[in-house]
Formats: C-alpha cells, structure tokens, sequence
C-alpha cells in the first residue's frame, strides 16, 4: 500500500442545530491510559449488547483463563462473551445495568496469578500492526474473527459489529467511517485510544473496509482534539483520510457523522448501511485489528472517569465486568461536591443508583458532576421560545413531542414525528423553562407504540 | 299511562327547562348572532327576544297541531316554511309600529327564520307533544333566549351608554357628570365588546351552574 | 309515482296557500302604514330643516329628487336637498334645509349613518348639527377642531374629525351643486 | 380598470373590514361548531363560500326579475292576467320565504352537481352542505343584496348588477372562511392549554373571536383610503348617489 | 428534571468486605441524586433570565421616556407594571394557582404596555389595558405560555378602542402637561392628516412625539440588539419585518410614491419598538425559524399597509395581535421534515 501520510480533509457535509456544551475534557485529556488491575470479583453481563443474550458455556466453579469463552449464543445478531482475567467462575447472578435493566450475570472470581499491565497494554495497543496483507485476508475470515472475538460497537449502541460489517449484496458499502468524534462533553476515552495508538485504529479500519467491501475510509475526528488528528495523520497512509469535524454535539451522533463526513443523510428509521456507509467508533476498530491479527477477544475497554466530583480523573483500561466503584476508588473516590454519577457522559449517560452495576462493553465513561453542575431552575411552563426546535439536529419540534407525549395526543405526536427522535438531548440543553423534554419523548416512544403500535 | 310516558316532558318542565337547565343562549350555544348583534341596547334585546319568542310560539303551536299531518322527509320544509311566514308578519309589524326598532334591527330580525332555536324547538318539541306543552316550551325557550339577550344587552348598554333603556325609559346608571371618555366604554358597543361579554358571561353561567350541580 | 309525491305534498300545498292568504292580508293591511313611516322619516323632518314649511312637495333636478319646502298655504319656504357620501365606517345619508335663495343653510338632519356610537354617531345630535344652520350657502364649509367655529366653519366633534369632515363635505357638493343646478329663478 | 379597482374595494371591504362574522356577527353557529379541527373548518368555510355565490346569483335574479315592487316578470304577467292594469306589482312580501326556499334548492343544486362531476371536492365539504341550509352567512348575505338590488319604481342608493352581487357573495364566503379557518388553527393550539375549566368551548371561542374582531378593526377605513388612491379624480363617493326616499 | 429523586447512596458502597484489596474511598460519602438526562444544561437563559433581559433591553426606551416625558413617563409605566402584577396575581389567586409574579412576565407585559401608551392617558387607562390585557390576554388563555395573543397588545387594543378619546390622535397633543414634546400631533398623524414629513433625524434620535416608548428609533435599535444578542429574541422576526418594511415602502418610494419614504417608516411610530420587543414575544410568535420568517414579514407587511390605507395613522399593534392570530396556522404549516425525511409508516 501506498506509505505517503494522509492530508487531513474538511467535511463536505454540515448539520443544522446542536448544541456546543463547555467540552470539560481538560480533566482527563492528559491522563494517559492506566491498566485497572483486575478487582476480586467481576460480573460479566449475559446481555451487554443489542440483540439476543448469551448463554454460558461454562459450569460454576469452572476455572477459566484469560480470554477464555464464558457464553455465547447461536443468534446471528449476538455477540460472545470471554473473560477478562483468569479465574473461577461463580454461580449465576443478576446486575442491574445504569439503563435500569436486569440482566443476569456470570461471576467471576478472579485468581491470583495475572497478566502484567505493561503486558496487557502492549497486548491491546502495541506492537506491529501490519498494513500490508490484508488484501490476503478473505473478508469472511474477518467477519468470522470479529464474531469470536465477542466485539459490539464501543461507540454506545454496543450493537455486534459482525453484523455490520458481513457483506450484504443488495446493500453495498463503498465507505467505512470510523467515529473518533467523542462529541459528549468530558470524555477522553477516544481521544486517548487515537493519540495512544492509531496504528491499531487504521488497521482495523482498513480491515473492516475489506470485510464490507468498502473502497473509501475516513477518521472522522471533532477539531477540538488536534492531537488526535495529527497522531491518525502520522500514522495513516493516504488510503485512509483523516477528517477534521467542527466540534459541536451530537456530531458523534451517526447520522450527523454520516452527514458531515459524506454529504449524504440517512433516511428516517433507517441506518448508515441505507447509504452504503459502516460506522464504527475508534475503539471498535482497534479491536478488529486486534481480533484478526491477534485473535483476542473483546476483554477490555478504555473508559473515561472523570467530572468534578472525581478527586482524580483518568482514562483506565477496565476489564469488562468490573464495577463503577472499582473505578471510584482506582481514581481515588469521590469529593465531597459531588452531585450525581452517571454512565457514559452528561448528554446521553444514565445517573447511576449505586455504584455495583458492572462495566460493560459500551461502557465509555463514568462522570460525577458536581452538585453544582446538575442544579438547574424549577420547570416552568413552555414559553415557546422555539429554542429546542432551533437545537434540534433532526429538525423535530422538541415542544410539540413533548406536549404530545404528555397529553398522550398521538396524532399530534405523528404529525410531528415523534418516532424520529434519537434522544440526543440538544432540546433539553437548551430550554430555558426546564422542561425535561427527553424524558417526556422517551416516556411518550414507549407509550406510543404500547397504544397505537400493535 | 304509557300514553303520558310518551309524551315526555310536561309542559311545566318544558317551560321551565327553556328558562335556564336548557337556556338557549348559555346551555345549547343556539341564536349566538342576534345574541351579540342586537344587544348593545336593551330595546333591542327586548325586541329581539320578543319577536323570536312570537315566532317561536307561533310556529309551536302551529306545528302541533299539524304534527299528526307530517310526514317525516317533508317535515323541515314545513318548519321552515312556517317559521319564514311568522318571521315576516314579525318583521311587517314591527316596520309599522316600531320604526325606529325595525331599523335599527335591520336583518337580524329575518334572520330569526334559520335561528336554530327555533328550528330545534319544532324538531324536539312541537312537532312531538301536544299543544299545550308545545306553546309551554315555546314562552320557555322564548323567555330563556329574551333572558339571555337582556343580560347581555345588560352589560353592553351600561358599560357602552351608561344607562339601562336609556332610549326609552332613559335610565342613567352611571352619572351624567363622569367624563364621557371615562364612562362610556365604546368597545362594548362594538363588536369586539360583544363577543367578550358573551365570553365572560357563558364562563359565569356555567361557572355557577358547576356549583349548583357539586352543591347538589 | 309522481301522484303520490303531490298526495304527500299536499299539506305543504295547503299551508303555502294560507300563508300566502295570511301574508297578502298583512301585506294590504301593513304595508301602507310601512310606506308612509319611510316617508316619514324624510318629509317630517322639513318643518325642521326649512323655517315656515308645512310640508315638502318631491321634484326631479338633474336625475335626483329634491324637495321644495312650501307653507301652509303653499308658498315656497325654501329648499330640502338629500345627499349622501362616505362617511368614517359606512355610508351616511342625511338632509340639508335651504333658503329660498339657497344662499343659506337652515338646518341639516342625518337619515342614516352607521358610525362608531359614542364617537362618529355624535354627528346626529341636534346640537352639533345645529352649527350648520345659519351658515352661508355661497361658500364651502371648512372643519376646525378643538376650538368654536367662526362664520364658515364648523367645530369638528371630539374624536370624530373624520365624520365631521365627511358630513361638512357631502353637504359642500351637495349646496354646490344643487346652486348649479337648481331651476332658474325659482323658487 | 376602474373596474377591477372597484372589485378589489369591494372585495376588502366584505372580506376584511366587514368580516361577516367579526363585524356582523353571523354564522357563528358553525363559527363554534366547526372551528375545532383546521381541515373540517376549511371544509366549512369552502362549502359556505360555494353556496353563497349561488344563493346570492339566484335571489338577485329572483328578487330582481319578480319580488321587488314592479319587477318586469311580474309586471308583465300581471298585465298578462288583468291587461291594462296600472297597479305596480309588489311581491317583496314574499322576499324571505322566497329566499329560504332558494338557499335550500342551492344547497341540493350544489351537493347534487359536486357529487356527480367533482367527487374529490365532494369528499373534502360534501358532508357540511345539508348544514349550510341553516346558515345565516347565507341568509344575511341575501337580506344584504336585497337592500342593493336596483328597482324601478324607488332608486336604491348603490345599485348592484348581478356581478357585484356575486363578488360581494363570494367575498362574504371569504371573509367566513378566513375567520373560521383563523379560529380552528387557535383552537388546535389551544387543545391541550390550561384554559379554566368554565370557558372551554364557546366561551373560550367567544372572547377569542373578540380579540380577533379587536385586530380586524385596523383594517377599518382600507377601503376608502384606498378608493381615494386609486382613483385618479374626485371620488364620486359624495352625493353624486344621493338618496332619493320615495316621493 | 423537576422531581429531582435524590437518593443519597454511599459511592463505592464497599463491595463484600473481603473481596477488595483496596479501601473505598474514605471519605464521607456526598448526596447524589439521579434524573433522566441530559444532566447539564444550558443555563444561558431561564423564563425569568428571558424577562429580566426584556427588561434591561428597555432601559434605553425609558431613559429617552423619560426624558421627553419627564414624570408623566414615570407615572405611566409604574401604574401599568402595578396593574399587570394586581392583574396577574387577581387571575392567578382566582384560579387558586400559585404566585407566578417571580417569572417577572407580567412585569414585561405592563412595561410593555406602559412604554406603549400616550404620556397624557389617565391613569385608568393603565389599569385597565393592565386587566384587560393580562385578562383576555393572558389568564383565560391558562396563564404563561398559553395565550395566543399578545397580552400586552390586547390590553392596548382593549383601551384604545374602549377609550378613542384617550389614546386617539389628539390624546398625543396635550399642552396641557406642560411637556414640549407633546405639543404637536405624532409625526405619524401629522402625515396622515396634513400630508407633513418630519426630518429624519429627530425622528432617528426620538425628539418626536409618540407613545412614551417609541419615540427613539436608536434606543430601540439598541435595546433590541441586546435582546437578538443574547438570544431572548428570536432574530428572524425583527430581520424579518424590517426587511418587509424595507422592501415595500422602497418598492414604492421608486414608483414615486409619498414623501414619507421607507427611512421614514424604519424609524417612525412603534415600528422597531414593535419589531424587536412587541413582536418577538416569544409565545405568541410562532415556534419554528421558517415560521418566524413568515411572522416577521408579515407584520412588517401589515404594518405597512395599514399605514398605508386604514383610518389609524400607525399599526404596530393591530400587525401583531393580526399575526398572533395566524402563528398557529404558520406553526401548522412550517412544521419542518426531520432530516432523513418523514418516519417512515410502521408495517
Ligand atoms: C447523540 C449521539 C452521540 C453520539 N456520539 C458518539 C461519539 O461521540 N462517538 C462515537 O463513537 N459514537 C457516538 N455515538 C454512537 C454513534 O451514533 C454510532 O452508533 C457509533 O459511532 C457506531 O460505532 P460502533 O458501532 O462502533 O459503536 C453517538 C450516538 C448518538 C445518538
Ligand atoms: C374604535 C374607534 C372608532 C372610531 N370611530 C370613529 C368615527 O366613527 N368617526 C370618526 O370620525 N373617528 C372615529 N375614530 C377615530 C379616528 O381613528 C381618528 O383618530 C379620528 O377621526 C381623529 O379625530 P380627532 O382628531 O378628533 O381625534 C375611531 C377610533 C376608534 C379607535
Ligand atoms: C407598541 C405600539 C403600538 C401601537 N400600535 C398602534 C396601532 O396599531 N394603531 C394606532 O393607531 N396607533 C398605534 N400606536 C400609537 C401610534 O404609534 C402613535 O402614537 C399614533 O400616531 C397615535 O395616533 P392615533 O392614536 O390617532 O392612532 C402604537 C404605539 C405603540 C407604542
Ligand atoms: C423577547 C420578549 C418579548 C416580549 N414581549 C412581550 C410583549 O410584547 N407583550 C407582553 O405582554 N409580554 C411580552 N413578553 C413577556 C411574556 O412573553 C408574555 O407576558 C407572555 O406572552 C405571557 O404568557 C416578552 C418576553 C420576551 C422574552
Ligand atoms: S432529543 Fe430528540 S427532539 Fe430533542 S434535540 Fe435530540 S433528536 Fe431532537
Ligand atoms: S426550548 Fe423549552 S420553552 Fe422553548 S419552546 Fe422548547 S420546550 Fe418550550
Ligand atoms: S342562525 Fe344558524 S349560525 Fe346562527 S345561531 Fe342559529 S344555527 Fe347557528
Ligand atoms: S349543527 Fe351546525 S349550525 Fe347547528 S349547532 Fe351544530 S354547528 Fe351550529
Ligand atoms: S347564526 Fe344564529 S342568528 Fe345568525
């Protein structure tokens, strides 16, 4: 392949609306990536991702090693689980995910003897990754590897990347677009993963790109990360182009991604592959590269602790499984200040009840705001300051969805497309009277398709 | 017995029932033009309300007594038929006894002929029940839809003129002597001072009547 | 078929013609008395408009009809003219008392107008439209307002300068053109 | 020109400044009736406006043809019965029966030929039609021409043809439709606002309409500003009509 | 989110004592709460920020007023401002609501309709545009946020029409007040009655006659950039009206219409006071940034015309309450497709 570095290009794209939150992300933006050493116990959720849970394959008080397969499932649209750490396996259990659903968990008691964190960094981010070669590689083989190395997109949705990237003849892919936006205020875990090692990013890039079928290959990054820009730069020939986003949320979002990096827009209800467009996030792609050049499994995730109420935030390689209070106290534990936890950041992240839900695979960050932060006045009626409709990346009339939603008016919610919203969170930011229009249109989706669904 | 039971309601209960449960104005939201039209004085209320009360009797009674004779595809033009015809003897008498009247009523006195009020009456009533309790619901719904009027036409002429009859009895309610800028509030004879009195006061009707009906 | 239709129509069939009967009746008995109100309103307003008349005898100048006022005995008292333009809201149609000569206005009197009551209406009390009698005829009338009205002018009423101003015009090409052409030396 | 100049005055006069229902008051019925939903309301406020135009052509002809004191159809009948007969025939006694009777021909006339030769029209106002007999925008706008229709005998003060009769009809059809359509899309807004319990329904209805009536006074004297504009002379408006009450 | 659900949890509540090497932080734990997200906001602006900002915006306005109209300026506006928070209190304890004076709405509504009346109205008047406005206006509506009108411009609407006498052209000519500003008709009636053009720069600067708050062109200008900058008001319904005003009334000067060209219309009358705090209210304009394109063009249209060819000589407040009552159906109308395209119908 050709070895001339990559230019960086400008998007052709734009999207109206969003918001541009205080971005926050000084906090942990420097913090290079640090190993989690493996807590005592782990709890790895049986259904962490969308699709079909998993069933274990292994008995209780099975010792396991590292990276040893603990559940599959024989859906197409699942993903295997492995372990993180060697050890024993427990009886069956329950966690309660930040999103507040129940979900059963496979214990794992983890044992004495580990993998260095030197070793485990050098494992998922060092090395040679080769750039040649892949021509070689049958894209099937790689869809194959993806599925085995149990990789949902890191991105949030945690769908099965497999699924995305199996080729499909009557929808074909001519662009693979990898998502190093990290849009949400206060996240770093991306931004860490692309300065750190974009050797692995290009290359699984460029795998996915021969899995799909894709010609075209682009790292969309928001330019308030040049850093990370100028590390893909370095790193990447010119068969994969580096772009440089405005920084403005959702920009992660992939529509929005899909819009600004393409020029093309994705049909309502429909999804990137409607335009012949894959999107992965930045981490996915390290760990295709991973899997296929490495075979390992999906173990490990960086993810980000951070906020004001976090007495030293961090980027942390976690395994998978471990709790929001490992992190805690790895980051040295909470101020007094702080207010609310949440999972993920403060746009679209879930506030945390407790702290014993284990991390996930789409886990991408935990941030504890100040109670400062999360202070916001009484709600007080709609002045129809057309503010959230102004926001709005999808053109929606957050207002009207809300008012809708709340009044259960659901022709009023059709005539105004409730079902097209993607819970982005732009309308709440920015309404002045408070109202928690989100919620409201989350409330009325669900109450929608209860009622007039069926 | 039986024979009663169909008859519906009793003439008392019909006349009453005119004059405010089922008030033509402020229950059924019917005759709402000559409502707003004519009630910026009293005198043209009062002469509205009795023209239609006139009509309304007459075309009662007149209809009960036939109701036997209808039949039922040709029963509307027969209202309408008698309803036009009292309508313009109405019209007629007013032009000579109350020219001043007449003028200043102008069409809304022929326009009592699609007024629903009277229309409804024939349909529900007069063309159902015997003369008696159609000639009773008739000064009922008249008297009612007169109430009506006059209540707004209250409002309107004291808060317009400053008076109450001032045309023919010359009632000043409010003193000659305030300023007339300050006294005489000319939206109120307007149209816009129509349509908010009658706002208001169907927001104080049904304000009162959700009382009663709690208390009771 | 269709004999059926007129078997079923024949009550309508009956009423029309009692009503027929009942309206013609009150038609012969109402309507003169209908005729001489409209009339009224015109012809018993010139002992007002004109000093001395008793009555007014209709007469066709020009395609319109004016009225030459005329004493008991029915000499000729002076002149009633109809006129009418737009006023602030709607048309307003009024009289306009004449002498003799027509040299001089002697009283005027609003048939119809439909201005704001309280405000354009004012136009019709008898003190406002007592400013016209007495006025010269030779001349147009001009509008002041907010201070009393010299010869030839006529104080506008208060918040209502756009019907008065309307009135004062009317009633300007009217005696106009009625001088123009009024019958020589008549009356 | 002048022509056109004349349609358009009358046209904003009817439509705007005389708003039937902001300014006199009629068909308020299906003003509170049928002002709930935005599309049912144009339905109404089209169908009314379609009747109108031809009530109005029919009563002018009849008024003018047969009803008014000396109408030539009857003239000319009367002298066909009783020949050489003085007496004027005067028939305007049976104007509001007459009138009735058309408005309800109109309203079959017009559902009959809209089924039959436009079924889309049908289907968006056909149902509001048999409502419309009832309708005092009609009946008004009848009374309203009556007063114009030009009669031999007695000179009317503005004389209106056929055509003037059917613009003014037409416009008052507008004017409904504009208020009623301006109604429906405040009460849709409103639907699901905390109006105090009493005054939902008509009463809300009623003191919206008067604000409204408040907003359509600034068009008050549009038209004979305008008529003064746009007429290049003096406008005939002073005394060239003058009243000519009956002798 | 209102109901904030605090629930203090123990952060790293420590896990099953012997399983973790390392100690929970030992610090004592804080409250944390938990609530549907998004967990920031914007906070640029609340309800009550968005009054406070009218206000400040005004105070041009009410320097120039009271300027040129000393204490009757003074007296004016307080009388309304008092009658719009009786009046909002009145509806709102008859209604057994809660105190909503706080939001400071209807402190705007009287402002607004103080700066809107003439120096010499009776105190009456205040009181009762104050009533009438937040009353029709406002509280039969279900109080803030709901009404279709502007309450401030229907209490207006409400006296001028109750009282011509008040608030018509010769209430604007009082000597008897004893201020020289008010000596002479608005230039606005003086056009429309003699046929005067007034010079453009008094009337740019406000040393003219008028409504106590729309003399000054300039101090508008001003007051509103403030409002547009801080995004209290929606930019597109100024620019909107401006441009509409703009392009008609020029349209016409080219045609060698009147002397009273489309600067003379820019910065005579109510017409910017209007644009940028009468017409931006944000409730009665419509929701959508085509919508209040539509909006603001239209009241500058209207504006125009009823200048133009009515019987009233301005028609700031007539264009609004006009406009108000079609947001709804420009609402209805400019409801934008979500990008992407309609949802597509569920099978
Ligand atoms: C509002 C919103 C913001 C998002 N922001 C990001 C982001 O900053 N980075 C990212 O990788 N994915 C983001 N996502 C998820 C992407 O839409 C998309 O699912 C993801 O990039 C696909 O890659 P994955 O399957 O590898 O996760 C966001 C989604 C939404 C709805
Ligand atoms: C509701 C309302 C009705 C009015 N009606 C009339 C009227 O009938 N006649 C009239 O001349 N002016 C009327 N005006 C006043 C005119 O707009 C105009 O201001 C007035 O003619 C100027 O006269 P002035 O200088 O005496 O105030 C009315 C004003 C309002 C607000
Ligand atoms: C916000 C505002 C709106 C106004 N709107 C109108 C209006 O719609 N019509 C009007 O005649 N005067 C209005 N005025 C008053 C006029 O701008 C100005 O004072 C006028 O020239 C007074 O003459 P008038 O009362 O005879 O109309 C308004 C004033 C303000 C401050
Ligand atoms: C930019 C802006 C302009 C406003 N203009 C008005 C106004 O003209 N009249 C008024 O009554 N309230 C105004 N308000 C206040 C508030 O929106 C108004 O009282 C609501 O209509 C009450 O529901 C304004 C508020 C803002 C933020
Ligand atoms: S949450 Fe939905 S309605 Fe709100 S801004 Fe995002 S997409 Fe639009
Ligand atoms: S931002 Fe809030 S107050 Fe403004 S229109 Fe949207 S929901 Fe209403
Ligand atoms: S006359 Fe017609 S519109 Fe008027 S109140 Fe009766 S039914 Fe309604
Ligand atoms: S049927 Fe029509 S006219 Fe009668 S009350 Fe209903 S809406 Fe009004
Ligand atoms: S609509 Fe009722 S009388 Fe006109």
């Amino acid at each position: 392949m050709s070895s001339e570095s990559s230019t960086v290009l400008s998007p052709p794209g734009r999207f109206a609306g969003g918001v541009h939150p205080p971005e926050h992300k000084e906090l942990a933006r420097h913090a290079a990536i640090e190993v989690l050493p493996p807590p005592a116990e782990l709890a790895l959720p049986l259904l962490m991702h969308t699709g079909a849970p998993c069933q274990p394959v292994v008995q209780p008080r099975a010792e396991v090693v590292y990276g040893a397969l603990l559940a599959d499932s024989d859906a197409f649209v699942s993903a295997p689980i492995h372990a993180p750490a060697a050890g024993v396996v427990q009886r069956e259990g329950v966690a309660t995910l930040p999103n507040a659903r129940h979900v059963k968990t496979i214990p794992l008691k983890v044992g004495p003897h580990q993998m260095a964190a030197e070793e485990l960094m050098a494992d998922m981010f060092g090395g040679e990754w080769p750039e040649d070669g892949i021509a070689d590689v049958a894209p099937e083989e790689i869809v194959k590897a993806v599925r085995a190395a149990g990789i949902v997109g890191q991105g949030g949705a945690a769908f099965p990347t497999h699924v995305k990237l199996a080729r499909n003849p009557k929808k074909p892919v001519d662009t693979i677009l990898v998502n190093g936006c990290e849009c949400e205020p206060y996240l770093t875990a991306d931004y860490r993963v692309m300065v750190e090692a974009p050797a692995p990013v290009i290359s699984g890039a460029r795998l996915a790109a021969r899995a799909a079928g894709a010609a075209t290959i682009i790292i969309a990054v928001e330019d308030n990360k040049p850093e990370a820009i100028e590390a893909l730069r370095a790193a990447a020939a010119g068969d994969v182009k580096i772009m440089s986003v405005p920084t403005r949320y959702p920009m992660g979002g992939e529509k929005q991604t899909v819009r600004v990096a393409t020029g093309r827009t994705i049909p309502t209800g429909g999804l990137p592959l409607d335009v012949g467009v894959v999107v992965i996030n930045v981490e996915t792609a390290a760990a295709i590269a991973r899997a296929v050049w490495r075979k390992k499994p999906l173990t490990h995730r960086v993810v980000t602790v951070t906020g004001g109420g976090i007495a030293q935030p961090k980027n942390i390689l976690a395994p998978i499984g471990c709790r929001y209070a490992d992190l805690v106290a790895f980051c040295g534990g909470l101020k007094p200040e702080a207010g609310r936890a949440i999972a993920g950041g403060p746009m679209m992240g879930f506030a945390l009840g407790d702290f014993n839900a284990p991390v996930t695979k789409g886990t991408s960050g935990l941030t504890v705001l100040t109670a400062e932060d999360v202070r916001r006045a009484a709600e007080t009626p709609c002045v129809r300051c057309g503010r959230c409709v102004e926001a709005c990346p999808l053109d929606l009339m957050p207002t009207r969805l809300a008012l809708a939603a709340r009044h259960k008016d659901w022709n009023l919610a059709k005539r105004h497309h409730l079902m097209a919203c993607m819970e982005c969170g732009c309308c709440a930011y920015v309404c002045p009277a408070a109202i928690p229009l989100v919620q409201l249109i989350r409330m009325g989706k669900v109450q929608m398709m209860k009622e007039v669904g069926k | 017995m039986s024979e009663r039971k169909n008859d519906g309601p009793t003439p008392m209960e019909r006349f009453l029932g005119g004059l405010i449960p089922e008030n033509p104005v402020y229950r059924q939201i019917l005759g709402i033009c000559p409502s707003l039209a004519v009630t910026n004085t009293m005198e043209g209320a009062l002469t509205m309300g009795v023209a239609a009360l006139f009509v309304l009797l007459c075309s009662n009674i007149l209809i009960s007594l036939i109701r036997p004779l209808l039949k039922p595809h040709l029963r509307i033009l027969v209202f309408t038929l008698t309803i036009a015809t009292f309508v313009t003897i109405a019209d007629r008498v007013l032009a000579a006894y109350l020219y001043d009247m007449s003028k200043q009523l102008g069409p809304y006195i022929p326009l009592i002929i699609v007024n629903c009020v009277i229309i409804a009456r024939c349909e529900i009533c007069a063309s159902k029940q015997r003369v008696f309790t159609a000639a009773a619901d008739a000064l009922g719904q008249g008297l009612g839809f007169t109430l009506g009027l006059m209540t707004i036409a209250t409002v309107r002429e004291i808060l317009g003129f400053g008076t109450w009859f001032g045309k023919w009895l010359g009632w000043r309610v409010i003193p000659a002597t305030a300023p007339a800028h300050w006294s005489n509030w000319v939206i109120m004879i307007l149209p816009p001072g129509a349509f908010l009195t009658l706002g208001l006061l169907l927001g104080v009707f049904n304000a009162l009547t959700a009382k009663k009906e709690k208390a009771a | 078929m269709k004999r059926n239709y007129i078997q079923q129509a024949w009550l309508v069939i009956v009423l029309a013609c009692l009503f027929g009967a009942a309206l013609a009746a009150v038609h012969a008995g109402l309507g003169p008395r209908i005729a001489q109100n409209r009339l009224n309103d015109t012809l018993s307003q010139i002992p007002t408009l004109v000093e001395g008349a008793a009555r007014g005898e209709p007469l066709e100048i020009g395609g319109r009809i004016v009225y030459r006022a005329v004493d008991g005995e029915g000499a000729a008292a002076g002149w009633v003219v109809p006129a009418g333009g737009q006023g602030f809201a709607d048309r307003i149609e009024l009289l306009i008392g004449l002498d003799r000569e027509a040299a001089q206005i002697t009283g005027l009197y609003i048939l119809q107008q439909n201005e704001t009551p309280g405000l354009g209406n004012r136009v019709t009390e008898p003190e406002w439209r007592a400013r016209f009698a007495g006025q010269s005829a030779l001349a147009p009338l001009t509008v002041v307002k907010g201070r009393a009205g010299g010869a030839g002018e006529v104080e506008a009423v208060t918040g209502a300068t756009v019907s008065s101003q309307s009135v004062v015009g009317i009633v300007n090409e009217a005696v106009a053109r009625f001088r123009r052409e009024r019958p020589e030396g008549a009356p | 020109m002048n022509y056109l100049v004349s349609v358009l005055l009358l046209a904003i006069s009817t439509a705007l400044i005389n708003n039937m229902v902001f300014h006199y008051f009629v068909g308020n019925c299906p003003f509170i009736g049928v002002s709930r939903r935005v599309d049912t309301a144009f339905g109404m406020g089209a169908a009314v406006t379609f009747v109108v135009t031809i009530a109005a052509a029919l009563s002018w002809i009849m008024t003018y043809f047969v009803l008014a004191p000396g109408a030539p159809l009857t003239a000319a009948v009367l002298r066909l019965v009783r020949p050489g007969s003085t007496a004027v025939a005067d028939l305007s006694i049976l104007n509001y029966i007459v009138y009735i009777f058309v408005i309800a021909w109109a309203v079959q006339l017009v559902e009959m030929y809209v089924r039959k030769f436009f079924p889309p029209l049908y289907k968006s106002f056909g149902v509001f039609l048999p409502l419309i007999t009832t309708n005092c925008v009609i009946l008004f706008t009848c009374l309203e021409i009556m007063k114009h229709v030009p009669v031999a005998g007695a000179p009317v003060a503005e004389p209106w043809g056929l055509d003037r009769a059917l613009i003014f009809a037409f416009f008052a059809g507008i004017g409904f439709l504009i208020a009623i359509v301006l109604m429906a899309g405040i009460r849709e807004e409103l639907e699901h606002c905390d109006v105090p319990a009493p005054l939902r329904g008509p009463g809300i209805t009623m003191i919206i309409a008067g604000i409204l009536a408040l907003a359509f006074l600034g068009f008050t004297g549009m038209d004979t500003t305008l008529a003064r504009r746009l007429a290049p002379k003096p406008p005939p408006a002073s005394a060239e009509t003058a009243a000519r009450p009956a002798p | 989110m209102a109901e904030n659900a605090v629930t203090p949890i123990a952060p790293a509540a420590p896990p099953p004592a012997a399983a973790s090497a390392r100690a929970a932080p030992a610090k004592p734990a804080p409250a944390l709460s938990v609530a549907p997200g998004p967990h920031i906001a914007s906070g640029a602006l609340t309800t009550r920020r968005m009054m406070l900002d009218v206000i400040l915006a005004a105070l041009p306005l009410l320097a120039v007023s009271v300027y040129l109209f000393r204490q009757y300026a003074v007296f004016q506006i307080a009388i309304s401002v008092i009658g719009a928070l009786a009046a909002e209190r009145f509806f709102g304890w008859m209604r057994r609501r809660p105190n909503t004076l706080g939001d400071l709405s209807a402190a705007v509504t009287g402002l607004i309709l103080g700066l809107s009346l003439p120096a010499s109205a009776p105190w009456y008047v205040g009181v009762i545009g104050a009533f009438a406005g937040i009353g029709f206006g406002k509280a039969v509506f279900g109080g803030l946020g709901q009404n279709i009108f502007n309450p401030a411009m229907v209490g207006r609407a409400f006296v001028m029409i109750a009282f011509p006498a008040a608030l018509g052209a010769s209430a604007y000519v009082a000597p008897t007040l004893g201020v020289d500003a008010v000596t002479q008709a608005t230039p606005l009636t003086a056009f429309k009655m003699m046929g005067s053009v007034a010079a453009l720069k008094p009337l740019f600067l406000g040393m003219t006659n008028g409504s106590i708050g729309e003399t000054s062109a300039l101090a508008a200008l001003i007051g509103g950039a403030y409002l547009c900058w801080r995004g209290t008001a929606a930019w597109r319904i100024p620019a909107g009206g401006i441009l509409a005003l703009a392009i008609l009334a020029g349209a016409s000067d080219l045609t060698g219409g009147s002397p009273w060209t489309f600067a003379h219309h820019l910065s005579s009358g109510a017409f910017l006071f209007g644009a940028f705090f009468i017409a931006t209210d944000p409730v009665s304009s419509p929701l959508t940034p085509k919508g209040q394109w539509i909006f603001g063009a239209g009241f500058g249209a209207l504006v125009l015309l009823i200048r133009a060819f009515s019987g009233y000589p301005e028609g700031v407040m007539f264009s609004v309450l006009l406009m108000n009552s079609v947001a709804p159906l420009i609402n209805r109308w400019t409801i934008p497709t979500p990008v992407g395209g309609p949802a597509p119908e569920r099978k």
